[in-house]
């Protein structure tokens, strides 16, 4: 797999620009590279390193407001930056085809997935519809997605996530191309739909043979499916080589910090004393939303303790945000009750006291979203404080100013700025300082690291770390994500459908024997070592037999 | 300010343009006495007169100025229009707002009852409510406010409901904000954009009707100068080949056209679209 | 498709719920116009003797919500009543001229309907070219002006100029449909001048709005042209807000043409609609204005019966 | 034009003559037209009226309702082309007393469904607008009737409480169109009449169309083979209808566009003096007009000739605040004519103790062509003597029931009467149906009620020049001027040597009289 005789795309100092502001930018800047028949590179950086725009370039396409500026594409000896509209489009679908990272994005909401699948094999002659419409069946079947006769006859609503990407991949092969991208395919997915996703992706390309770049985040998805990988920073390459090298032996030093991302852990902390009154409990909520036949939250009771952090972890669907939901008073529970130290907690937010509503505060996975655009950081910090605690003029800017200090941004340089003049780090250290600053018991993390690069998001995890321990925060912090629960929870939560299917100190967790679906979960999580797919699937076929 | 003179350094042409002709219009409707020569119904003259230097655009069907007329036209028609599309805006968005904040049956009631004003035909119920209120200015405003508010309240509603499902609005709510705080310092800072956007094309609409209304005899009412009863008072000589009902009415549909091209880069700029 | 046929219900429900509210707004607002249908018919020679005779004639004596219900009653059962004033069936009195205004406004529609649609897609897939910004203008010009203003230029040009086009609609009953449409045109065109440009915008920003979806540039990415592109892969997707937009300004060309009426002298619904506001002829304008009120309601549940149909997500639920 | 006035000559013997009464109208002169000409179809463009105007004459009010009703009906007498009292269906009438008249039936006259014209007929045509229950505009016309029986088969005599001399002149009166009784003795309404055209579809407010009577009684009348009526209140719509060719006649040409419409080689304009006049109408039963000062104040602050320059552009004579026209009889030719006077005006604002003088005045476009121009004149002209004059404009439609008679202070119009009693009877008379000043004078409504019964020309004359002074010092209603009939007809359409100014389009009665060629 790895020989590259005759490279069948060569990539020679690529420059693209983008326009921004009214002005051009080059956003790619002289990258090279090759890719023989049949090999699979690994492009990988965080966001804003060019990853997706380079592997557009590679089909010689770029997106509105960009242009490309100079360096070449050959694709099997056809220039592409500069061939005209027609040459390039004929190439497309038949020759190089692209998976995009949301197929649910991506998928026409209004065309039946095999009607999309057979568009370009039977516009581009190459095969007839019905010929067409049996190997689509033929390829579904060959990515294991569920009942390969029908459920190309389905609109793209109607099918999940995951099977959507598995169809996109059919879809990509199915003028049997000579090289697909990968533009972060499975990054929207859950872990255990990822697995299937990933073993599915790799193996339909090694079957046919075909060439790909396969775009990713993720150091340890990128180990499983690429021959080669390429790292890439602000629109360059840091550095480049075959997979195992890579993994191994990186050479630079933000490989490395890359490399390193998952080292950090949280102090342990003692154990809770026995008698101590949690902060809030939850006890044996059920929570229903109006209209629903089915409760999404089921018998769910949870601690939170002063100073410690609950991780509450499933996947999409699971309902850990819409516990988060209902301790806030947004989903009031249908049974079960809320205790605030000790006292009840109205269940509806509208019912509770000021002092209730200012005890337990959240911050949101989405900073974008959780910030008024169009109010200042003053006033985003402020506000919480004036409501709550009354603090007024002098005082109050005093306090906004030492809260953004205790958030490790520089006051004089923040407190007059818009969210839109923050980059993503600074805006989820913005969501943090609204909760403090409501001075609360308990802090919901709802998700907060999940948009975040990975090193970005290590710098909230500290930060967060560092104001449980100066404040005596109770956490309850929301993820999907395994490693992060590693490195700061001390009591964790499993949640599936709605109901907690484990719970107890970090260590009783981790440790074996798990409950099945917490097992399913933990051995989904991608690792490093380029085996480890083949592993675990050869465990899940032997535990099945 | 600087922010918008730079903003329109980069603006296309068309936008330029319409800012320049809704600057224009606003200087001569406001300083209508100062550049007029004569009085607003001062008859200066015989009628039909053709264009000289005294009488710039000739004199009209009573031998008034049209110069005048069409300078104290702007400021009748522009002011009145104007006047009655901010009340539409400010009862509409906040009624609007209302609905998308609070849900439930407010929100029913009052886009129930919206459906049913617009459901009734805009001309027939301005007709009804003027001949129940008087033909006057007051209730002209009044009237076509409360129909155009309307529409606004539709779209402001719309607008809101894409705001309220935001995360910054959840966490005003359930830090306790009251209604009144989070419609004016969290919704509507985020609607205005769109609502500008929209407040152009509505005034447009307005303006039409308005000369629509005087069309029909139900609008600004003589002498005042205004540019829909200055159309129909000469319209019959457009039948006979006479540009002198084509002033006026190139003046509506000047103003019209330059709002539309300054909305058109509004919303432009605010999809965020390149091309 | 059950859940659809439950939504139909639903809103026809609904919208029988608004004709009900605006046929009492229409009766309130006539009982509140100054003076009455007996002042209005016995006009200058109106003595009180005479006056309440007319009145216990028309029933108008009896208290407001007695008349009402009676008139409901009668309109339940179908009876649309008699107008006030010439005694004459409602129907006789407007079934020509609702023929006359659902002409008009079909005539028009078939013109400016597809050619919207057809502008707007071109001008989409030529977005930023001469072309588009000359369709651009034109649309923006043709609604900046007055209606009235759009007629006379059209009378002065077709009728008086070239002498292609009758100046004004000399209806008869008998004529044929080519001299209908001979003796329409003009009025026809000029309301088409004026919706075109709603819907053709319409058309083209919904049209644009979608091709920054990432469905779109997979379209692209699979190697579809441009044309391909907007009328195959972004127009089914458009369906809902252009047909909404088109259902608006049907309703619009049924309901608000008074002032091309006016202009063309055209008998439709408008001018006996603001003759019978004039004349409080309430059971005329009570009609007229609820077939009105039950034509925008029809238009718009049609369009969002559309919009579902177009759309496999609220069509074909999971 | 032949100035009138010294030439009434209006005796006894003429009445009973039976024949016809000279009526003074003044005639422009012109060339003899072509012999009249049968066929072609006839389209016609008025401006007043409806959707819900009924054939009842007892309703008529606009030119649709009584172009409409002489088409299809005649009365006992009419004003022929000549200006002149002609018998129509009565073929003579006679009085001793002028309060018993006997009214001789013409023979042999049908009406539309085969019934022949009898005293029945006219007997309960009249009573249409007689009796407690008459909602009829011209009740007061009648009012003076005691009695109306028949005599013999072919007489109908009419019993008058008091004198009048003009009587046979009032049955001339559009209202009283005369209709055949069904068989039990109600009035056929339908339309059914012994006039020179059948009713082929009656849509009022859009078009009426009516088709040749081929047994029309009346010589020379009728030439038409089909008249289309059309409604056009948009004056521009009707002109342009007038040059493209659409319709052969309007009712009115609007006056701005004259001079560009006299340039069409295939349209003729007709301007013909006549005793229509606008009214500026206050109610003078109430404040501020109950004030003769302030009716004198806003009489002097109009520029009459200024109105009839630039509003009539000349086709028309100013008027005097009196409604007798130079053109009719009895016009007192010696009365001061007012002037524009804002001094004076001041001065009588004074007289009735106030500064200034701020009222609106209600107008709509429908009443006349320019009748907004006036009044918006008419505020500028007011201005300089303090009077702020506010213009309020009306829509058309509804104007004459919820504006006319309803507002302080109105705009309205007249149409020419044959005679001045006829118009003092009915808008200045106490208990006059159309008295919209509500002006009440004792001496006026007396010198009425004598000038009726008087014989005497000489002192008939002097009767009637004292009530023109009455109004002209203590009317209600401000009169600008005399408005000439101006409409304008396409060039095919053509009309006998002379032109009736009692209404326009020759006396109403175009589809009668006029022919295509």
């Amino acid at each position: 797999m790895t020989e590259t005789q005759s490279p069948l795309l060569r990539v020679e100092n690529l420059q693209i620009e983008g326009l921004s502001e009214d002005r051009w930018k080059t956003i790619v800047k002289g990258v090279d590279l090759t890719l023989g028949k049949g090999e699979v590179l690994g492009l990988i950086g965080e966001s804003g390193a060019g990853k997706s725009t380079i592997g557009l370039g590679a089909m010689g396409y770029v997106r509105d407001g960009c242009r490309f500026s100079s360096g070449s594409v050959h694709f099997d000896g056809i220039e592409l930056t500069g061939a005209d509209r027609e040459t390039r489009r004929n190439l497309r679908s038949t020759r190089i085809a692209y998976v995009a990272q949301s197929a649910a994005a991506s998928f026409n909401p209004a065309f039946k997935l095999i009607n999309q699948h057979t568009e370009f094999p039977v516009r581009r002659g190459v095969m007839s519809r019905e010929d067409a419409q049996k190997d689509a069946i033929d390829l579904y079947r060959q990515l294991q997605l569920p009942n390969p006769e029908e459920i190309g006859f389905r609109y793209p609503h109607q099918v999940s996530g995951g099977q959507l990407q598995r169809a996109m991949t059919a879809m990509a092969m199915a003028c049997r191309p000579d090289l697909i991208i990968f533009d972060e395919p499975t990054t929207a997915l859950d872990v255990t739909t990822q697995i299937e996703v990933l073993s599915a992706i790799r193996n339909i390309v090694e079957e046919f043979g075909t060439s790909a770049i396969y775009i990713t985040h993720d150091l340890a998805v990128v180990a499983q499916m690429a021959d080669r990988i390429m790292v890439l920073r602000h629109g360059a390459e840091v550095e480049s080589a075959d997979t195992a090298t890579m993994l191994n032996a990186p050479q630079q030093d933000y490989t490395k910090s890359l490399w390193a991302v998952r080292s950090f852990k949280a102090a342990a902390k003692p154990a809770v004393a026995e008698g101590q009154v949690p902060v809030v409990s939850l006890r044996n909520v059920t929570a229903q939303y109006p209209g629903m036949s089915k409760p999404v939250l089921n018998d769910v009771s949870i601690d939170f303790h002063a100073g410690r952090t609950v991780a509450v972890v499933g996947e999409s669907g699971s309902g850990k945000s819409t516990t988060a939901r209902s301790l806030m008073g947004l989903l009031p529970p249908v049974s079960g009750n809320m205790v605030l130290n000790g006292a009840a907690l109205a269940p509806e937010f509208r019912k509770r006291s000021k002092a209730e509503l200012q005890a337990v505060q959240m911050i949101y996975q989405m900073a974008d979203t959780a910030l008024n655009p169009k109010q200042r950081i003053r006033d985003i910090i402020g506000r919480p404080m004036t409501y709550y605690r009354g603090l007024k003029g002098k005082q109050l800017t005093e306090e906004i100013r030492a809260l953004l200090r205790d958030i490790e941004l520089e006051p004089d340089q923040f407190i007059n700025r818009l969210p839109s003049e923050l980059s993503g780090g600074q805006k989820q250290r913005i969501g943090i300082a609204r909760a403090l600053a409501a001075s609360p018991r308990l802090v919901i993390c709802d998700e907060v690291t999940s948009a975040l690069d990975q090193l970005v998001a290590e710098g909230i995890l500290r930060l967060l770390d560092k104001l449980q321990r100066e404040h005596d925060l109770a956490y309850m912090f929301i993820t999907h994500d395994i490693s992060t629960v590693r490195a700061i929870a001390d009591e964790v939560v499993v949640m599936q459908h709605g109901r907690i299917v484990e719970q107890g100190a970090k260590a009783q967790i981790f440790t074996p024997p798990h409950a099945p679906y917490t097992d399913l979960l933990l051995s989904s999580v991608p690792e490093m070592d380029p085996g480890w797919l083949d592993r675990v699937l050869a465990e899940r076929v032997a535990q099945s037999a | 300010m600087n922010g918008f003179l730079h903003e329109l350094g980069k603006a296309p042409l068309t936008a330029k343009f319409g800012v320049v002709v809704v600057l224009l219009y606003i200087l001569v409707a406001l300083f209508a006495p100062l550049l007029a020569p004569f009085g607003e119904s001062e008859v200066v003259g015989w009628e039909y007169q053709p264009w000289t230097t005294e009488n710039w655009l000739g004199t009209d069907s009573l031998g008034r100025d049209m110069a005048t007329r069409m300078i104290y036209g702007a400021r009748n028609t522009i002011g009145i229009a104007l006047l009655t599309t901010i009340i539409a805006f400010v009862v509409g968005s906040t009624a609007g707002f209302f609905a998308a904040v609070l849900q439930g049956w407010v929100d029913q009631l009052l886009s129930r009852a919206v459906d049913v004003v617009i459901s009734i035909p805009t001309l027939i119920f301005a007709l009804l409510l003027l001949t129940i209120f008087g033909a006057s200015v007051t209730s002209l405003i009044g009237v076509i406010a409360l129909i155009y508010a309307t529409f606004v309240y539709r779209i402001a509603r719309a607008v809101a409901m894409g705001i309220v499902v935001m995360d910054y609005v959840e966490a005003a709510q359930v830090r306790g904000e009251g209604l009144w705080w989070i419609m004016r310092k969290e919704i509507l800072p985020n609607a205005a954009p769109p609502l500008v956007a929209e407040f152009g094309l509505r005034f447009c609409f307005v303006f039409l009707t308005i000369s629509g209304l005087s069309f029909l005899g139900l609008g600004i009412q003589p002498p005042a100068a205004d540019w829909g009863s200055m159309v129909r008072e000469n319209a019959s000589l457009i039948t006979f080949g006479d540009l002198t009902p084509l002033i006026p009415a190139a003046a509506i549909g000047l103003l019209t056209v330059a709002v539309n091209f300054i909305v058109d880069w509004m919303l432009h700029k605010a999809s965020g679209l390149k091309t | 498709m059950h859940h659809l046929l439950r939504l139909f219900v639903q809103r026809l429900a609904l919208g029988l719920l608004t004709l009900f509210v605006v046929s009492l707004v229409i009766f309130l607002s006539i009982e509140l116009l100054p003076g009455d249908v007996a002042q209005q018919v016995l006009g200058q020679s109106a003595t009180p003797e005479n006056l309440a005779a007319f009145r216990r004639e028309l029933g108008l004596d009896q208290p407001a919500h007695t008349r009402y219900l009676a008139w409901f009653g009668g309109f339940l059962q179908g009876d649309l009543g008699n107008s006030l004033i010439s005694g004459l069936p409602i129907w006789d009195l407007i079934s020509e001229r609702l023929y006359n205004t659902f002409f008009l406004a079909g005539f028009a529609a078939l013109i400016s309907v597809p050619l919207a649609v057809l502008l707007g897609v071109v001008s989409a897939l030529y977005r930023e070219t001469l072309l588009d910004k000359s369709i651009n203008v034109a649309t923006l010009t043709a609604i900046s002006v007055p209606e009235f203003f759009v007629g006379y230029i059209l009378v002065w040009l077709f009728a008086v100029e070239f002498a292609l086009f009758p100046s004004i609609a000399n209806l008869s009953e008998d004529a044929s449909l080519g001299d209908r449409i001979y003796r329409t045109f003009l009025p026809a065109l000029t309301l088409t001048l004026i919706v075109t440009a709603h819907m053709m915008r319409m058309t083209r920003a919904s049209l644009i709005n979608l091709l920054a979806l990432p469905y779109i540039e997979m379209a692209q990415l699979k190697g579809a042209s441009q044309r391909r592109l907007i009328v195959i892969h972004a127009l089914p997707n458009a369906i809902a807000p252009i047909v909404t937009v088109i259902a608006i300004n049907l309703a619009y060309l049924i309901v608000g043409v008074v002032i091309v009426e006016v202009v063309f002298v055209y008998p439709g619904m408008g001018q006996l609609l603001v003759d019978s506001v004039a004349k409080r002829d309430f059971t005329v304008v009570q009609t007229a204005c609820l077939l009105f009120a039950a034509t925008y309601i029809l238009f718009n549940l049609a369009s969002d019966l559309i919009s579902i149909a177009s759309n496999p997500r609220l069509l074909h639920r999971k | 034009m032949k100035k009138f006035g010294s030439n009434l000559q209006i005796g006894r013997r003429g009445f009973l003559a039976g024949s016809a009464a000279l009526v003074g109208l003044s005639q422009m002169p012109r060339a003899a037209q072509a012999q009249p000409q049968k066929g072609g179809t006839f389209r016609l463009s008025v401006n007043q009226g409806g959707t819900s105007d009924t054939l009842n004459p007892a309703e008529a009010s606009g030119s649709q309702q009584i172009m409409v009703g002489w088409a299809l009906r005649n009365n006992l007498t009419e004003i022929g082309s000549d200006n002149k009292l002609k018998p129509e269906l009565a073929v003579s009438w006679s009085s001793d007393d002028a309060k018993t008249w006997v009214f001789k039936l013409r023979q042999g006259v049908t009406f539309h469904n085969g019934k022949s014209l009898a005293p029945e007929d006219v007997i309960a045509s009249l009573n249409l607008h007689r009796g407690e229950e008459s909602t009829s505009g011209a009740k007061s016309l009648l009012a003076g009737v005691e009695d109306i029986v028949a005599e013999g088969s072919d007489g109908v005599v009419v019993t008058l409480s008091a004198p009048n001399a003009d009587f046979p002149f009032i049955l001339s009166d559009y209202h009283f169109q005369i209709m055949p009784v069904n068989g039990d003795g109600t009035l056929d309404m339908s339309g059914t009449g012994t006039g020179g055209y059948t009713l082929d579809s009656w849509k009022p407010g859009v078009k009426t169309v009516l088709k040749r009577n081929p047994d029309y009684w009346k010589d020379g009348a009728a030439h038409f083979d089909t008249v289309e009526l059309l409604l056009i209140s948009d004056s521009g719509a009707a002109t342009t209808a007038l040059v493209t060719g659409e319709i052969d006649a309007v009712q009115s040409a609007e006056y701005k566009t004259l001079g560009l419409l006299g340039r069409d080689k295939n349209v003729e304009i007709e301007s013909i003096s006549g005793g229509f006049h606008p009214t500026f109408a206050m109610q003078s039963s109430q404040a501020p007009f109950s004030d003769n000062n302030v009716r004198l104040a806003l009489k002097y602050g109009v520029d009459r000739e200024a109105l009839v320059k630039q509003v009539l552009r000349g086709h028309g004579t100013v008027a005097n605040d009196h409604p007798v026209a130079p053109s009719m009889p009895f016009f007192d030719a010696g009365l001061e004519q007012r002037a524009y006077d804002p001094d004076k005006a001041k001065f009588h604002l004074k007289e009735a103790g106030l500064d200034s003088l701020s009222v609106s005045l209600s107008v709509s476009d429908s009443l006349f062509a320019g009748a907004v121009d006036a009044v918006t004149l008419y505020r500028e002209h007011a201005a300089p003597a303090g009077i702020d004059l506010q213009v309020t404009r009306e829509p058309g439609d509804g104007y004459w029931s919820d504006v006319w008679m309803k507002k302080p202070f109105f705009t309205s119009s007249w149409g020419a009467r044959p005679v001045p009693d006829m118009i003092f009877a009915t808008a200045y008379s106490k208990g006059g149906d159309w008295n919209e000043s509500q002006f009440s004078n004792d001496s006026f409504q007396q010198l009425m009620l004598a000038a009726r019964s008087e014989l005497d020309d000489a002192k008939r004359a002097q009767m009637y020049g004292d009530m023109q002074a009455i109004l002209r010092d203590e009317g209600g209603s401000v009169i600008p001027f005399f408005r000439n009939f101006v409409y304008a007809r396409r060039a095919d359409v053509h009309h006998g040597d002379d032109v009736a100014s009692n209404w326009s389009l020759d006396g109403y009665k175009a589809i009668e009289r006029w022919w295509k060629a």
